[in-house]
């Protein structure tokens, strides 16, 4: 079955999420990928809002956060306050899989979503944190969605929004930071993970018909690809669940 | 203003008489739900500027305010509104182009500084951001800060946990308490007192209710009466927080209002088309705002038809059938 | 225990897989409302002792604990239950012939301390008790501290404000967060994952329970389907953080459950007259609790009609006509 | 007509009670004295429990701050957290009084309801602060209920519990604490109150039948009693709302 690249990130960020997991996500691709999990590989999977609303119903895709939809048959509506305690709390926070983006990210999976250029004189003016840096300060584990670009993977961020492993192995710690880090990177091309020992981000896949080398090409940095396998391309079965259940209107997609 | 006292009023009148030039600022709701969008039309139409405004992703009421030039500075989390503007469009171009000051928090940590200012207290901790350059940037410099009482000397303070290593935990991060001037919020129920009932997530708006000077509540029902007081489980804000209440029928259209109506998209994306180019926002400006009188009048002109696709189904509390693409 | 499985269980279970001798407990409740009393008596059936109690203001629930011997430490704000007991007698005895080890605090600092736990943080602060004897006077000695991993290293710390005179604050009390090992509350609904709709003031339950390691819910009605998940707003704890749930009809006698059933004056005062005695109270715990083998044991000797004169007005919450004399 | 001590000082607390005032009550006497304020000087004036309800109806007497018939009509039901952030918080605070009750009272205001004796090896022990503490350090000002004996009118306190105006001009403001401090000591002989420049208690009033000797020699502690009247007697109006609308099952009188 034909598939877009964007059905692929979907479901391969879906992949990586079990049953037992409370899913953070924020909009777009990441509520698609938890959406996607829910009803494809982890239906004991809990879906969580940053604004407050815990394990909704989801009968119709959100565009936000804040999306009156999430609001619909969930198990509790609370506010921010309530949500971010969930995580921050580290009996709870131990579930949390958060999914993240930004626009640049480095090798120990430290986000950047404020500005390019100066904080002070920034060229490129983003979002900021939102919930982002909460999540990763907190969770147990982070999903980051990127695209595979050289101005995206950068050997120096030009603000650290949201944190990795900081400056490497024991930084968090170092840092007073609970949780646990980055887990996955899931691009246009392939998917990233990282190393036990060093904290740096490696090549764990590539999509078929994309090689370790075309990856390395669109990063800034360098990063091991010796332990990398070609991922599976998306069954019809994910596929249809994906188009027909979790996003008939192609909001998204 | 008497607790206990009728504080029923209207629109123009409460954003004359509270919401002054200068003045600390902050509104409710969050992204494309439940701003305070009639309230943030009649500050623009009035004409105030220099505000200083505290959001978390409060969104789209932002967004318009800064592309309307009411704001001198910001303390924010997040300026987009999910998937019509990524990131805030006016807003985009004032931090770019330098016509706001902007400081940058994460949304936790601004929900807990609208929390310690209801709750009294100067400060609340936080594990969140250690290590990032949330802690080590500042938009406000520190002689601004020392020049300004009503800013706190320091963006945020960290701190060694004085109780060793107590919840497994180093250190944390201190976040300064804020006490606005003015918090405007809108809600499906209020009453003449100002009791108010919100339905569904409740975001931050209890907390910067009750840390604001003034709370000016609009209100999709306004009951005159102690109706709300038959079932007090579900009113979040008592009326001794309150001092201004407007009747406002769809107070937070173009955004949602959980129970009552969606967000309007076809506005929320004409608006995206039209920020991006400053001409045109002035058009949006001019034709959606300076040339209404009212909320009402706004309404009037987006007419009936896209009024009824917005309305809520009662049972699901958005509009199932809503063509967003 | 899996998040999201059904989690429904007997009482006698839970009490005996999670309320281990020496453990560290908090029950909900405040004075004579809503104390989870059928876990209460279940724990002393099952001679569970060394416990480590929580409390701001339980009341019933905790006199009965601490006069059946099972606690060992106690950190409490108020020892009474209101006009039944203005003091607490068993409580009181035990503190005066030095059977338990007693450290004070004030209601506040409690539920901020459970909040604090709730939310991963290790202390929080307050103005509260500055310049006070709560502060000087510990109950929980250095020593015992420094030897009890689960006791934090300071009762409480006064921080000076690090934000200068921000919030027209000098200095702050810092009270360090708990994480009981186990929190058991009473609660009108919940459903088999553990979701829980309490009506009526939720005192502290929300916070103790999300603070705990292991949340136990005994619940008036229980819900084997998604039935709670129709009104979301009024759930106010999700059953991420349950672990066991209990159906226990009158489970909080002889305390009150608002909308159930008011509290039992005749219980109350007869406690309290045979709390008084040594005597009469071995008599009250042989008969009440340790020669009942259930709480539906319990009830059956206290008889329909009892029950019948504490039912709830349905449009109240209490009973309306209940003599309290 | 006749009327009891208990009476006479529930509505000379009342008496005291403005409209505009949130009035904080425990249990017994003090929210007695708020119902009678609201049912006959301050019809305006909000009562208010730590519990987390506010404005409640009180159709009928509740026997403790966490009595369910505080829930019913109330303008909000909340919790702990809530009621007390009210206290802490400025704004609010300001209109709030705070009516509490002690096994000891010092020259400045501060309360014991801990302990008799030693803290560690205590003669007599109390149920301790409960909300007492909070409200006597966050209010705008507190009214407090004593019975008139040596005993409890104390040179020293056994054990600080509820900050009054500590040791003196200042102090509050020196330790830290927000909120104004105690304004009037209610008895079963007399009427209390604070000095603006020493902060001391002098007597202000006696009831009927009592002299301000009487008072001094039932206090450990000599106060000022230059400036004392005698109290007006409950009207016959007032003592029928107390007894018929605020008690009528003679409860708490």
């Amino acid at each position: 079955m034909e598939y877009t690249l964007k059905e692929m990130m979907t479901l391969v960020a879906a992949r990586e999420i079990r049953n037992n997991d409370i899913v953070f996500c924020g909009t777009g691709i990441s509520m698609l990928a938890a959406m996607a999990a829910k009803n494809i590989n982890a239906p004991q999977s809990v879906i969580f809002f940053e604004t407050g609303a815990i394990d909704s119903k989801l009968e119709d895709l959100p565009l936000a956060v804040a999306d009156s939809r999430i609001m619909y048959q969930s198990s509790s509506n609370a506010g921010l306050l309530e949500a971010f305690a969930t995580m921050q709390n580290q009996i709870t926070g131990a579930h949390i899989v958060g999914i993240l983006g930004a626009a640049q990210i480095d090798i120990y999976g430290n986000l950047n979503s404020t500005v390019i250029g100066d904080y002070d004189e920034p060229d490129v003016r983003f979002s900021g944190s939102g919930g982002a840096c909460d999540v990763a300060s907190f969770v147990s584990r982070t999903i980051i969605f990127m695209t595979q670009e050289k101005r995206k993977f950068k050997t120096r961020l030009d603000y650290l929004t949201s944190p990795g492993y900081l400056d490497g192995p024991g930084a968090r710690k170092k840092a007073g930071l609970p949780g646990g880090g980055p887990d996955k990177v899931v691009t246009n091309m392939g998917v990233m993970a990282f190393d036990d020992v060093t904290c740096q981000m490696y090549l764990k896949g590539y999509y078929p018909g994309i090689t370790p080398e075309n990856i390395l090409e669109n990063m800034e940095f360098h990063i091991d690809i010796s332990r990398a396998s070609e991922v599976l391309p998306p069954t019809p079965e994910e596929l249809t669940l994906l188009r027909e259940t979790c996003d008939p209107q192609r909001l998204i997609l | 203003m008497d607790i206990n006292s009728n504080k029923i009023t209207n629109l123009k009148d409460a954003v004359h008489q509270y919401v002054t030039p200068g003045c600390h600022l902050s509104i409710g709701g969050f992204t494309i739900n439940r701003n305070p969008m009639a309230a943030v039309y009649e500050i623009i139409r009035q004409e105030i500027k220099d505000i200083h405004l505290y959001a978390h992703s409060n969104g789209q009421g932002v967004d318009e305010l800064v592309g309307a030039g009411c704001i001198a500075r910001l303390e924010i989390a997040y300026g987009g509104t999910g998937k019509f503007m990524s990131t805030c469009i006016r807003f985009r171009k004032a931090v770019e182009e330098k016509k706001i000051q902007i400081e940058d928090y994460s949304n936790y940590q601004m929900t807990l500084r609208f929390l310690a200012g209801s709750m009294g207290i100067p400060f609340l901790p936080t594990r969140s951001s250690l290590g990032t350059d949330i802690i080590h940037k500042w938009g406000l410099s520190r002689e601004l800060r020392q020049d300004t009482p009503k800013v706190p000397d320091q963006k945020l303070v960290v701190l060694d946990n004085p109780f060793g290593n107590w919840c497994d935990t180093k250190r944390v991060v201190l976040v300064p308490a804020i006490n606005p001037d003015v918090t405007i919020i809108h809600v499906q129920q209020a009453d003449y007192r100002g009791n108010c009932r919100i339905d569904g997530l409740t975001f931050a708006d209890v907390e910067q209710a009750k840390a604001a000077k003034v709370l000016i509540i609009t209100c999709e029902d306004l009951l005159d009466d102690d109706y709300l007081k038959n079932d007090p489980d579900r009113n979040q804000i008592p009326f001794i927080h309150a001092d201004a209440v407007v009747h406002i029928p769809y107070g937070a259209y173009p955004t949602a209002c959980f129970g009552c109506y969606d967000y309007d998209p076809v506005y929320l994306k004409e608006y995206s088309r039209m920020a991006k180019e400053d001409i045109l926002f002035q058009t949006y400006l001019d034709n959606n705002i300076y040339k209404k009188n009212s909320h009402r009048d706004l309404l009037n002109s987006v007419g009936r038809e896209r009024l009824e696709n917005i309305m809520a189904d009662k049972n699901r509390g958005y509009a199932k059938k809503l063509d967003r693409r």
